[in-house]
């Protein structure tokens, strides 16, 4: 039995997705992402630039708090930048990353969390997608899903609240906003990508213990299975003692109850 | 300057209109104006079109009393604690009129209004079904370069209620800590009210003019609330209180339990 | 002979034009402007808002400084407030007045700030205009002239660089911007505002020791008359007092050297 | 976070180019950043297009040195001591071009470029000649309303220049007194060069968050230059001086004094 959880696993898959100097957006209920932040700022990005949902800049926390938009994450922060003020610096192109949650991701990286079934009468209506119908259309996102189903991957998303590559190949810049998309997605059983040409999306890693047939059967639509599939690296000695110490009450955990 | 010091029930019961648009400031639950929504579930206000961004138990409860007629919102949820399920249940029935936007659409719709103009041009949102479906947002070409950009049009809320920090009796406010929008709902507003932990002297408002972070020309009415954000958070004076809010997290999953929660710590109860 | 200066007269103008809770925005290079401010606020008007160039509200300076931006007009006041987003008040309709200097003003109150002669190749290149482009059009405004004679106040500007009444009559409704217009012109020798139709220049008052014909002769276009025309109230023993008190270096006097 | 400390000449030397759009900070003579300035000069930058709202001496000695293209302003005056006759000269031969804007329209085309938009709408301007000879202004209709309102083009500087109170060596910057609209210029800038009276500890900045004005992210070099805004004034440091202002307008009344005024006071003289 793995020294990690897989929240743990999924934290370090989401922080390799931030390079040194990046800056990262992280937002309302996004458990996954203030670690990733916070992992990658202490390991291999220190001069990222963490930008959080309680509006401040660069915050050295002691401890997670439960609500990332909450007091303690303003703790030693360099400077207050207001969300609208972030919003700003993502229209002009100086925001490089933000994670993204959703109830329904399809095979082109659409993501849903509007509805279930036709808007004007849903069978379940949804929280809503908070930024993502806006920064989805103009930069990079990575796409976290705790529980990797065939609920949650589908065909085709009931309703598209954040913007994917739409319905494949050249369809973004048809619409009109040519830059960024989806990057990744990171779910509980494997990492994947979109393939350049059709933007489909695509096996790159499975996580230590999965099986591929696992991935498949659990995913709603054809995914691209490339001759080489890794397996996901998992969190060092390191990373887990740091998850351990700056989130000692288990905010990682949130999502995996 | 006029002195603008009123209790709760005063602040409600004059500058809040059945039919109103009121923008509910702070953000998740966190600094959450909750001693106000709390007031204007008893004063039974009734057809409100609320806005905000991320929000979260403020929202779910004026939906839960019957307060709303619409919602402007990007999302409600209760973060950890699941779903809103006032809101839920009342969007599906189609008993209030959706809004959606995204944080940033929701957040120009104030913007513009603050800015004192019926529309805003946007990035983004452009292939979003959130865009496709809304009445709020349209398509606009930049008169210089052709570029095709969203419109979002603006949001004036009649009223804007916050809570904050401090403040002196005149209404210069002070937030010390996460400024989400609260400063743009009270720009973009008829009246704002707000209520504060602390009253401060004004001279220590004139010694200290780096400090105000809303001038008593955007403020209508000052309550002096102590814990009015609960069981929200307010940065430096208080964490949000997770016992209750999964307290209401569990009574919203029936409409039953949600009223029995009403009765118990809103209806009978004063802040 | 006055116990005061034709600056302290005008000063008091201005000041009258200030009611109370009126909010009020004082600019750049505004020896009177600012006098008028503070003698509004000491005065009759102590609930209006000053807003001044300095982007303070209500300051309560020991001492008028010679730049009207400069330090000394943040003293104890309430808050900043950058200009930008007082112009964002101002085009919310929530901004009373303005004072509005010009090189030349026409007989329908537009303002020159910008060129004499042909604005392509022009024989003198005024400083340009300030907010007034901006704010002539969505609000009142108050002009002030030092020198009152026919160069200052002609038949027709060489170039609208504030909105006055156009071309008269119903002009400002014709060109989209039906709110505001100059409300009164303050000059050394006389108070005008503009007759409700036409919408032309008339006099209301002359001040103490000047002579009507003086005033004709000094305007460049046919100013209206009517039958009876006050005698500009002077400046009161008090506002005097007030104005050499906190005006101790004589910044009201700048333009009149 | 990168450390970014420089002398004013590499700062003006590696991050200002010939041709560049250069916001440059302050208001009348209240902190304008005139060691940069000066350094500019001393440089020899050409073809610049200097973007201001209501400037002073800064513009007008860059324009009489002949390190000017073209000016977006809304005035140029030094104030109690007259016309700034460099502008005035060079305007009236066509030695530089003119995008004459109100305040609040030069403003907005910066806050256009701080909001990532190639545009903003604004009310007012309509029947003005400013707005029929600019063009950078053109009339819209709001696709919501109908109603025509002015649309600003954005003007993206490559390079903004302010002078400010504080900042720590990675850029993290404190005004601490009147904004102006330095703080838009360096968010709307590429790049954004301040100069400092002071150098705090970094340390010091994140013991008081509320106190960041801009933070090092907008910020590409930090100077630390007391008295850089000489003769202009910086609040709680200095007021301005008088005398060297009145020197100044003295000697622009020609070409000669001017010249005469740059040797003396810029050229042969180091910041």
């Amino acid at each position: 039995m793995a020294d990690y959880t897989v929240a743990e696993l999924m934290a370090v898959c989401l922080a390799r997705e931030i390079k040194d100097r990046d800056r990262v957006l992280q937002g309302l209920y996004s458990p996954l992402p203030i670690m990733a932040c916070l992992l990658a700022k202490n390991f291999h990005a220190p001069n990222m630039v963490h930008i959080n949902t309680a509006d401040v800049i660069d915050p050295e926390p002691t401890e997670v708090p439960f609500s990332t938009a909450g007091p303690a994450l303003q703790e030693r922060a360099v400077a207050y930048l207001p969300l609208w003020q972030t919003f700003d610096l993502a229209q002009q192109g100086k925001l490089d990353l933000i994670f993204l949650g959703a109830a329904q991701v399809d095979k082109y990286g659409n993501t849903n969390l509007s509805v279930i079934g036709p808007y004007e009468k849903p069978k379940v209506r949804l929280p809503g997608g908070a930024a993502s119908a806006h920064l989805c259309a103009i930069m990079d996102a990575v796409i976290w899903i705790p529980r990797h189903n065939a609920r949650a991957l589908v065909e085709k998303v009931d309703f598209i609240t954040g913007q994917g590559y739409l319905t494949g190949g050249k369809a973004r810049e048809g619409a009109g906003i040519p830059k960024g998309g989806p990057r990744k997605v990171v779910t509980n059983l494997c990492i994947m990508d979109f393939e350049p040409e059709t933007k489909a999306m695509r096996l790159v890693s499975i996580h230590p213990g999965v099986a591929l047939e696992e991935v498949k059967e659990n995913t709603g639509f054809e995914l691209i299975v490339p001759d080489k599939v890794e397996t996901t690296e998992p969190p060092n000695k390191e990373e887990l003692e740091f998850m351990r110490q700056i989130d000692p009450k288990g905010v990682r955990e949130l999502e995996f109850h | 300057m006029k002195e603008k010091l009123y209790t709760l029930q005063e602040a409600v019961s004059s500058f809040i209109n059945d039919g109103d648009v009121v923008a509910v400031g702070g953000v998740g639950r966190n600094r959450s104006p909750m001693a106000l929504v709390r007031e204007i579930v008893r004063q039974g206000k009734k057809d409100l079109h609320i806005v905000g961004r991320e929000k979260g138990m403020d929202f779910d409860m004026l939906i839960g009393a019957g307060c709303v007629r619409k919602v402007s919102f990007a999302l409600v949820s209760l973060e950890e604690f699941g779903l809103a399920m006032n809101f839920r249940r009342k969007a599906q029935t189609g008993e209030i009129e959706l809004d959606e936007h995204a944080c940033n659409s929701v957040i120009t719709s104030i913007r513009a209004a603050a800015m004192g103009l019926p529309f805003l041009p946007l990035r983004g949102m452009l292939g979003s079904d959130v865009f496709r479906v809304s009445k709020s947002l349209t398509e606009i070409k930049c008169p210089f370069t052709g570029e095709p950009l969203a419109a979002v049009k603006a949001i004036k809320p009649d009223v804007t209620i916050i809570h904050a920090h401090q403040a002196d009796k005149f209404g210069n406010v002070r937030i010390q800590g996460s400024p989400f929008e609260d400063i743009l709902k009270a720009w973009a507003a008829e009246k704002t009210i707000v209520t504060v932990e602390e009253i401060i002297d004004h001279e220590e408002i004139r010694n200290n003019t780096h400090l105000t972070t809303i001038p008593h020309i955007y403020i209508t009415a000052v309550i002096h609330q102590p814990k009015g954000a609960w069981p929200a958070s307010c940065d430096r004076y208080y964490d949000s209180d997770r016992e209750e809010v999964k307290t209401y997290a569990q009574a919203i999953k029936t409409p039953e339990g949600f009223q029995e929660y009403l009765d118990r710590r809103v209806l009978n109860r004063r802040d």
